[in-house]
């Protein structure tokens, strides 16, 4: 049953990890993704934005469908919005499947799929300025390694 | 009787005189002439994408907006 | 600078990977993966022996050659040894980088390398019977994907 | 003078008659001699490395052991 979370407020990805990993013994591995804002020279924070009645539904149905396709015994997606500062969690994809391969391939599908394929918007603060940032061309590539 | 729009990401910051709200019913003509016209070229891009009550429309331009619906637009996405 | 460890006792995953991520703040993206005794059917034990002189420094250029390959900020490589039970840890890999796409490689890299490249012998117990485990030949399929 | 030779995994059970120590020097041809029929036909096969000193031989009939050394008769791995 997949564990799908928005959160508005900062998270600790181990204590979810070990909830995780717990509650699904001996099932052969574990694969999980954290990403955390960068500290990326004089960035001061990010703010992800999200529209409410897409995001999470959208963020449940990716789950289902690394469920069914990489075989999984569980998956776990959190998402954090809101206005974050650099060493802070923003991601935590986790999951649990007989077969490595199936782990690890299922995390990288999760997060090609947070990254361009959700509803989110990113924008950075430097030197107390805001700026939107545009989606990578790398994103796209990423995600097109997917398609059917 | 109203139509809700709602701008989401770096549209917030280019769409601040669009109105909150607009007469219902709204079609794609309607909410071009609603949001004024720079507003309106960027939602003829193929990357921004618009919802109404709740679903993201697989063809914006059949847009068909009721009494009490939500128009979201939305613009390319930079998450993760 | 690589962490890689070689243990003869029981150990927590977690422990290891919120160390690990703690001493790379702001990094970007930490990718681990976790490897557990399945519990499959009757199996009651697997022990996995190892050859002292080679398996560690193995391990080791292994860990070197992921930082190398993939931009590594930083890798983590713990591998059981001895007889284990279902449930139990066999094997950590975390690997930490700016971008998620290099980490989660690093990981899968590692994995196959560990899995059919690496100095250990896996046997089984089922009915108290001591089985010794083929290599797969999935497993060298695999490895072979890394091969320049 | 004597090499010491060490059998891993699989071969363990299958060279019990296998002495632990031999005569030095120990090349190729003594080590098949030494280790009987069942083990040598083993060793034969590409997929059985053998490390000497604490080193994987490239080209295992090139075995050159020497008094101290140890001599590692490695299966196929089956490891993580």
């Amino acid at each position: 049953m997949p564990d799908v979370r928005l959160l508005d407020g900062p998270f600790d990805p181990n204590t979810l990890i070990a909830r995780f990993t717990a509650s699904n013994p001996g099932l052969g591995g574990v694969c999980t993704f954290v990403g955390e804002v960068r500290s990326d020279g004089d960035v001061e924070a990010l703010e992800l934005s999200h529209y409410e009645p897409l995001t999470l539904p959208n963020m449940r149905e990716l789950a289902d469908r690394a469920m069914a396709r990489f075989d999984l015994i569980d998956v776990l997606v959190v998402h954090r919005v809101g206005v974050m500062h650099p060493g802070e969690p923003i991601v935590c994809v986790s999951a649990a499947a007989r077969h490595r391969r199936c782990a690890i391939d299922a995390v990288d599908f999760c997060m090609d799929h947070l990254k361009s394929a959700a509803w989110f918007w990113k924008r950075e603060q430097r030197a107390h300025q805001w700026r939107w940032i545009e989606p990578r061309d790398e994103d796209y590539a990423d995600l097109a390694r997917w398609s059917e | 009787m109203a139509v809700a729009i709602v701008l989401l990401g770096p549209l917030q910051d280019l769409g601040r005189d669009v109105p909150g709200q607009v007469a219902a019913p709204l079609d794609w003509d309607g909410l071009l002439a609603a949001v004024g016209p720079a507003i309106a070229e960027l939602l003829r891009d193929d990357r921004v994408n618009i919802a109404c009550a709740g679903r993201v429309l697989a063809d914006k331009t059949a847009l068909d907006a009721r009494d009490g619906d939500e128009v979201a637009l939305l613009p390319p996405v930079s998450g993760g």
